[in-house]
């Protein structure tokens, strides 16, 4: 469904990703890892046109993104939730969600849509009149994805979504996530917390210094020494 | 008298905080989505008197309709400034200095086109609310001013409503407070500066209009009312909206006071102390946090 | 206070609150002259916060710092500099405008008397001042490779060419530690080869590095020390081998196994 | 290498400049053109007077050229736009000098401009009649090359406050002025008057020009009891602090000077400035043939009465023209003599007569009163001119 | 420039130069043309300082309007009230100056882009309202005359082409000492506070420090250019010195190139000029000036002076010589 065919960036001149070919198939989860500098969001930002790729392809739905603007891509049916949340912080929780659905005009949808992401997290919902940058980090982090799911993507783009949180609240947003596959969405997430991504990974791949070195079913690539050294460096 | 004294310089310094206000607004909202200093705001506010000038005393329109004439069309004229200046500039990511001297550029045009068709001279704006004074106690409030808080506060909380509950508020004010989050919800952002200018503008136009009766109207009636909208936008907090707001009233008080109690003469020196020393205290404005740099 | 051979750099108990978030607790490292420390972590572990610290651009909420044993706590960061502290950047802080040469004389501030009149008279002092400074700032440039580079602008150079043009600024404040952060980000392997020379090179001539990096192989192939920290606590510290095969550690990389939905899949 | 090139693209640009500007200047060859220089803010904030000065000159120069007034003289102005900047004021009266080669300037406006021009008129050597500046300095510096057609200030105050204690009866009054020359020197002839004359004066207010909201300093006043205000300035404050008073319930008499003679004045002002008194020069609603025959005229022209600063300008025009159908030559020495022993012209504003410091003490001091839309005459100031 | 070896062909660049400017006043017999070129000396004066503490140090000034009429009173005052000669009122002028540029320069330390903006606006103003409002010493709104003239062993300074000369030495000095600074440590401390305060100050630079002294600096220049400005015209008044004319400077700064010290020459004949040319045009003059303003901001980003390079690229493609240099064209798209 979303393919990237050698794709290859550059970054205030640096090349960042030097070929990265995956595939995304449709309403499975699949895993980005890498240690850091790997070129993981770099790939995102390429898929969701923040970023151009200097060479290679990004299909979706055999319909080439790579000159298009985000706001097209994000129409087309693709939506990111950013590295480090970026949520509206003067705007309240429910006006962050209404802004994942800026696209849309079907009020009833999104109304359903609204009351589908408040059952994911309810938190949301006890904090809807709250501005969002009074929220705590994993209650941010909730709205990102809520707010990202309220645009009905196809795909979701997730960016590191465990950075920065507790332990405790990790494993809440991979629950999550794993929710949002079950409604029959696909998800390309993007990890550090390998083991944690590769659990819930139907599919993955292993970056290393803007190159797809591996890739398998998230088992597979669990059990596999590589991606360890890839990590460690050993 | 002297308890009414502080009550009248507070009643008076009112409306013309209002104005400023209003101008401020323009300022900030410009800051806030494009980031960019639009140093053309104070002559939106003369061609928006210009503009009302001519279709309400030399045609003979009704006011109102005047109004909601002249405000779209100084809104199409702040569009066109963003279109052809800040777009330019943005594709040769000029410095932010160059978008001043640019739209300064603009408002050197504005003013010269507007002395070359109006002419010189003064020209009489009709109250259209007329000039009777409300008396309270011995507090007199001129309607002029009454429609002046009236209409610019009405216009405030429009623009709050704008800002808060339709899409292209929200989506103005998501696009203020992240720009890159913003174009994630398929937000087109140079839309939103467009919408920046022309709202802006056309604030200017009503402010324009609401003190072309107290001010007159001429033709470099926008170099000072822009400069002082500009101090209350910075002091409010630049891309502020509330800040804006509040900072207008702020210099409006100030004026008031200094004007009736210290020198009249150094009525704007001594408003400029206070805001330099203001923002000594709190170097981004009267109403927002510090956020410190971080590496 | 041991005899011995007195850590350069000593925290004791530095914690570092944004807000709710602890980003910095109880932190407690000392750092031996003439080593290479390594700082590691996965992202949001507070390593750069601790250079920010220890630098003096953020202020610990507790604790101490201790340069060679003196207090550094109110030192104003400018200040420390002419103490023997260096560092880098993350996010390239470059002055991008300026060729490479004057980059690094920037870093010669601290160690060029400002002879204002002698400048504006052009008299000899300051020329010999400026050629003095000139040529050291060349032999920061020749240790990280990049003499004949001197005259291009920072901007127009390759990413891991400025991290160097960053790491020869940082020595040119003749430093006795050098705090560098993610040398190696950006670079292709054989320019992290290179880097490796450069820091072991500097090891040798008896400075002290510390870094953080999360490239492991070059952490683990140059440092002597490691420190790992996660959710802004030291949670292992020692000798590469020692580090690499701590279970903590491999948890806070890989993530913490957990087979939560392996049945539900 | 960087330093050549900098070196040379600054030798480049001025060899640019020179080039650019050498453009030769054709002036009119023919004989007998009497070229009339004249500096004003024709932008910036007082283009309303500049506009106007520049509208007397060129009336006043077709009509000479037209009547054959001034004998074979064709008089042709030049006009140079100030902006109301001392500055550029300096540069544009060099450039009618040593460009255009005027043998007479007329200007400036703003007092501060009209000085920066004098110090080059002097130097030159060219007469120099200033019909819009009164600050005192300008002819109290004993530049014999100055003459100002302007309205002697210090008159008017006097008439104005005789006017108030003789006619009116007032006790306490208020003086209210502009911020800059004009009001300035206002302020300060005022109170000299009222001091002489025994006049309380309770507030002594000034306001910025550009400034909208007088309702502070009006407050003070009537606080203090003031029975009337004396205003200083361009018309367009004065109309505002008229509306302002009237609206804070303040009945006292109100005073001005003739640069607010306007019948914008009397527009902006409306109902509030009914039964203000002014000095004037002239009075559109005048009975002398002269007077009448140039607002008319002017009206025709330019669709609106004329102000003092359109009017003096024209009679400088007058005095100018006169001066060279005397000595029927343009040497600006024998040019300044002649201005110097004008004598016998019936003007628009009054029978010019110059004084050894050059201002004109030929001005008639005219009393007006507004009624309705037009100024009355109240009475002729019997104010000493004295040499 | 001492460190740079002058190879002959720049001696003689440089002496001729020297020769053309020394023979101006000869070759420009109008005196109007070279009254502008005093004009535009004086203006260089000022934009200079102003290059140094936008262009290098990054903090942008609409004040220095203010600095300039310091300058030009104090001296004028000092000269006809104490009767001090020309050397040391300017002295004295600039000093004052330099101590206005510190205390502005105090709470102008936590300020950014338009808060920095405002505070100089507001510092120039005050200046102008206190020239206004202060009559007893500065005779308020019409202002300061006869200001004596310099003179100089004897010699009393006041035709155009004797302020040529003086002016033109001052430009000299102010040029010389201007690109010694800002080629020696100091300059390249200004940059680096310009181009990232956060790493200039982690290099150990008190960038507190250096960037009051920037605002002196510059205070430095304005005051002493507004010295020459007032005998020079003989007359001092609030007029000159409005916020119209600090805008003015920052015009001639950013359009002759503002990190560049020859720019601040460029920037001042160009504007000077391409205002007196446009003379012609009468009314319209403004609106065509508001123009070029505006597209000299487009179009020239680095201002004039930084069009060298351009040209240089256009001429290399004229022979051919496509050669590109290394990394200029990367273009990072919607960075945040």
């Amino acid at each position: 469904m979303l393919e990237l065919v050698d794709v290859c960036a550059r970054y205030n001149g640096t090349e960042v990703l030097s070929g990265v070919s995956l595939s995304v198939e449709p309403g499975k989860i699949t895993a980005i890892i890498g240690a850091n500098g790997a070129g993981k969001t770099t790939t995102l930002r390429c898929i969701i046109g923040i970023l151009r790729p200097s060479k290679g392809k990004i299909l979706w739905r055999d319909r080439d993104l790579t000159a298009l603007d985000t706001k097209d891509i994000v129409k087309s049916g693709i939506t990111m939730v950013p590295e480090g949340r970026h949520v509206f912080p003067h705007m309240t929780v429910s006006e962050n969600l209404d802004m994942g659905a800026y696209l849309r005009r079907n009020i009833h949808e999104i109304k359903k849509d609204r009351s589908w992401v408040f059952e994911l997290f309810p938190v949301l919902k006890i904090r809807s009149g709250q501005t969002a940058g009074t929220l705590s980090g994993g209650e941010q982090q909730m709205l990102a994805v809520g707010r990202a799911l309220m645009s009905a993507p196809d795909i979701l783009l997730m960016d590191e979504p465990s950075m920065g949180l507790a332990p405790m609240l990790v494993d809440e947003v991979f629950h999550v996530i794993h929710q949002i596959k079950q409604t029959g969405k696909t998800v390309l997430l993007v990890e550090q917390n390998a083991v944690k991504a590769l659990s819930i990974a139907d599919k993955g791949y292993v970056l290393e210094l803007g190159l797809t070195i591996l890739s398998g079913t998230g088992t597979e690539l669990m059990n596999n020494p590589e991606v360890e050294r890839a990590y460690l460096g050993i | 008298m002297k308890g009414w004294d502080i009550l009248y310089y507070l009643v008076n310094g009112l409306p013309i905080g209002a104005i400023y206000a209003l101008v401020a607004l323009g300022y900030s909202l410009i800051y806030a989505s494009a980031g960019v200093l639009n140093w053309s705001q104070g002559d939106m506010v003369m061609l928006g008197a210009f503009i009302g000038y001519n279709l309400h005393c030399l045609l003979g329109l009704n006011f109102i309709l005047a109004l909601l004439i002249t405000t779209p069309a100084v809104a199409c004229i702040g569009m066109l400034v963003e279109r052809i200046v800040l777009r330019s500039l943005r594709k040769r990511s000029s410095p932010p200095v160059n978008v001043v001297i640019g739209t300064l550029g603009v408002a050197i045009i504005c003013r010269n086109l507007a002395l070359a068709i109006w002419g010189p001279d003064a020209q009489l704006f009709r109250s259209p609310v007329g000039s009777v004074p409300v008396e309270i106690g011995t507090l007199r409030l001129f309607p002029q001013d009454i429609f002046i808080l009236i209409l610019g506060i009405a216009l405030m909380i429009l623009l709050q409503y704008f800002l808060k509950y339709t899409r292209e508020g929200k989506a103005l004010r998501a696009v203020a407070q992240d720009r890159m989050a913003a174009s994630l919800m398929g937000i087109d952002v140079g839309k939103s500066d467009t919408l920046a200018f022309a709202a802006s503008a056309a604030m200017g136009a009503v402010a324009g209009i609401l003190i072309a009766p107290l001010f007159f109207v001429t033709f470099n009636m926008g170099a000072g009312i822009g400069l002082k909208g500009f101090v209350a936008a910075v002091v409010g907090g630049l891309g502020n909206i509330p800040g804006a707001i509040g900072g207008g009233f702020f210099l409006g008080l100030i004026e008031s006071f200094a004007s009736g109690k210290i020198s009249s003469g150094y009525r704007d020196a001594i408003a400029f102390t206070v805001l330099i020393l203001i923002l000594w205290l709190k170097p981004a404005g009267l109403f927002s946090k510090i956020t410190k740099e971080t590496v | 206070m041991d005899h011995g051979e007195q850590p350069i750099l000593e925290l004791r108990n530095i914690s570092k609150r944004f807000g709710g978030l602890k980003a910095l607790e109880e932190i407690n490292i000392s750092i031996e002259t003439g080593t290479v420390h390594g700082i590691i972590g996965p992202n949001g572990a507070g390593k750069s916060t601790l250079f920010n610290v220890i630098t003096g651009l953020l202020r610990p909420n507790s604790g101490e710092i201790l340069l060679k044993g003196n207090p550094l706590s109110h030192i104003p960061p400018h200040r420390r500099i002419p103490l023997g502290l260096a560092r880098t950047f993350q996010n390239i802080r470059l002055f991008k405008n300026m060729t490479v040469e004057d980059n690094v004389l920037v870093g010669q501030h601290v160690h060029t008397p400002t002879l204002i009149l002698s400048i504006i008279c052009g008299t000899r002092p300051a020329i010999e001042w400026e050629n003095k400074a000139k040529e050291s700032a060349n032999t920061c440039l020749r240790r990280v490779g990049l003499e004949s580079m001197k005259s291009q602008f920072a901007r127009n150079l390759s990413y891991g060419e400025q991290k160097l043009v960053e790491f020869a600024r940082a020595l040119a404040t003749e430093p006795e530690l050098i705090l560098l952060d993610e040398p190696a980000a950006g670079m292709n392997a054989e320019e992290k080869a290179g880097l490796l020379k450069i820091i072991s090179k500097l090891r040798d001539d008896r400075y002290t590095v510390v870094l953080i990096e999360h490239d492991m192989r070059l952490v683990m192939e140059i440092c002597d020390q490691i420190t790992v920290l996660n959710h802004g606590k030291k949670i292992a510290e020692g000798e590469p081998q020692i580090v690499r095969n701590h279970p903590d550690v491999i948890t806070a990389y890989l993530g913490k196994g957990s087979n939560a939905y392996a049945g539900t899949r | 290498m960087d330093r050549v090139r900098k070196l040379f693209l600054l030798l480049f640009s001025l060899v640019i400049g020179i080039a650019l500007i050498s453009v030769p200047y054709s002036g009119s060859a023919a004989n007998k053109v009497l070229k009339i220089g004249s500096v004003a803010p024709e932008t910036g904030d007082s283009a309303d007077l500049g506009q106007a000065q520049r509208r007397g000159i060129q009336m006043a120069c077709d009509e000479i050229n037209e009547q054959g007034w001034a004998g074979d003289w064709k008089l042709e102005p030049h006009f140079e736009d100030d902006e109301g900047n001392p500055t550029k004021a300096a540069s544009v009266t060099n450039k009618l000098i040593q460009e255009t080669k005027v043998p007479v300037i007329i200007g400036a406006i703003n007092s501060s401009c009209t000085l920066a021009a004098m110090v080059h008129t002097e130097r030159a050597g060219i007469p120099q009649i200033t019909s819009g500046s009164t600050g005192a300095s300008i002819t109290a510096q004993g530049n014999k090359w100055i003459f100002r057609t302007a309205v002697n200030d210090s008159h008017q105050a006097i008439a104005l406050i005789d006017y108030a204690i003789n006619r009116l009866n007032l006790k306490k009054v208020s003086t209210f002025t502009a911020a800059d020359d004009y009001g300035q020197s206002g302020a300060v002839l005022l109170k000299a008057a009222a001091d002489k004359a025994g006049l309380e004066v309770v507030v002594e207010a000034t306001y910025n020009t550009g400034d909208k909201d007088f309702k502070p300093q009006l407050l003070l006043m009537k606080e203090r009891g003031t029975e009337a205000i004396f205003m200083w300035g361009i018309y367009v404050e004065p109309a505002l602090i008229g509306n302002q008073a009237r609206l804070l319930g303040m009945d006292c008499q109100l005073f001005a000077a003739s640069g607010s003679a306007s019948h914008k004045l009397i527009e902006l002002g409306g109902e509030a400035l009914q039964g203000m008194i002014l000095t004037q020069s002239f009075l559109p609603e005048s009975d002398i043939p002269r007077v009448k025959s140039f607002i008319d005229n002017y009206n025709k022209r330019f669709g609106e009465d004329p102000i003092p600063h359109a009017a003096q300008p024209y009679d400088s025009v007058y005095i100018i023209a006169d001066a060279v159908r005397r000595i029927d030559t343009t040497d600006p020495v024998k040019l300044r003599d002649a201005i110097a022993n004008t004598s016998g012209l019936e003007l628009v504003t009054g029978s010019p007569r110059f004084a050894a410091n050059g201002d004109d003490v030929g001005k008639r001091v005219l009393i007006t009163e507004i009624r309705g839309d037009a100024f009355r005459l109240v009475e002729i100031a019997a104010v000493e001119l004295s040499d | 420039m001492e460190r740079y070896k002058s190879s002959i062909p720049t001696c003689l660049y440089k002496l001729g130069f020297i020769a053309v400017i020394l023979c101006v006043p000869y070759i420009i017999r109008n005196l109007y043309y070279l009254h502008l070129i005093n004009l535009i000396g004086i203006y260089c004066l000022v934009v200079i300082g102003l290059n140094i503490l936008t262009g290098y140090t990054g903090q942008i000034s609409m004040g220095q309007a203010g600095f300039f009429a310091v300058g030009a009173y104090t001296s004028a005052l000092l000269m006809m009230k104490l009767g001090l000669s020309f050397w040391v009122a300017t002295l004295i002028a600039a000093v004052v100056a330099a101590v206005l540029g510190i205390i502005i320069a105090i709470p102008a330390l936590r300020l950014t882009g338009p808060y920095l903006v405002m505070a100089t606006v507001g510092f120039g103003e005050i200046i102008r309202l206190i020239l206004v409002n202060w009559v007893p010493v500065t005779r308020g709104a019409a202002g300061l005359t006869a200001i004596p003239a310099p003179s100089l062993f004897g010699f009393r300074i006041i035709s155009e082409k004797s302020f040529f000369y003086l002016i033109y030495i001052v430009v000299a000095l102010g040029i010389l000492i201007a690109v010694r600074i800002s080629n020696s440590k100091i300059g390249r401390t200004f940059i680096a506070i310009r181009e990232d305060e956060l790493a200039a100050k982690s290099m150990g630079v008190p960038t507190n420090t250096y960037k009051v002294s920037a605002f002196a600096i510059s205070a430095i220049y304005a005051g002493i250019a507004g010295s020459m400005f007032g005998c020079f015209s003989g007359v001092a008044s609030p007029d000159a010195f409005t916020f119209n004319d600090s805008v003015g400077f920052l015009c001639m700064s950013i359009i002759g190139g503002s990190r560049s010290i020859y720019g601040a020459f460029i920037g001042s004949v160009t504007l000077t000029f391409v205002s007196e040319l446009l003379r012609f045009m009468q009314l319209y003059r403004l609106i065509i000036y508001g123009a070029i303003l505006l597209l000299t901001a487009i179009l020239m980003p680095q201002g004039l002076s930084g069009m060298g390079p351009v040209f240089r690229k256009f001429s290399h493609r004229w022979k051919g010589k496509r050669r590109l240099h290394g990394n200029i064209q990367h273009s990072q798209r919607k960075e945040r």
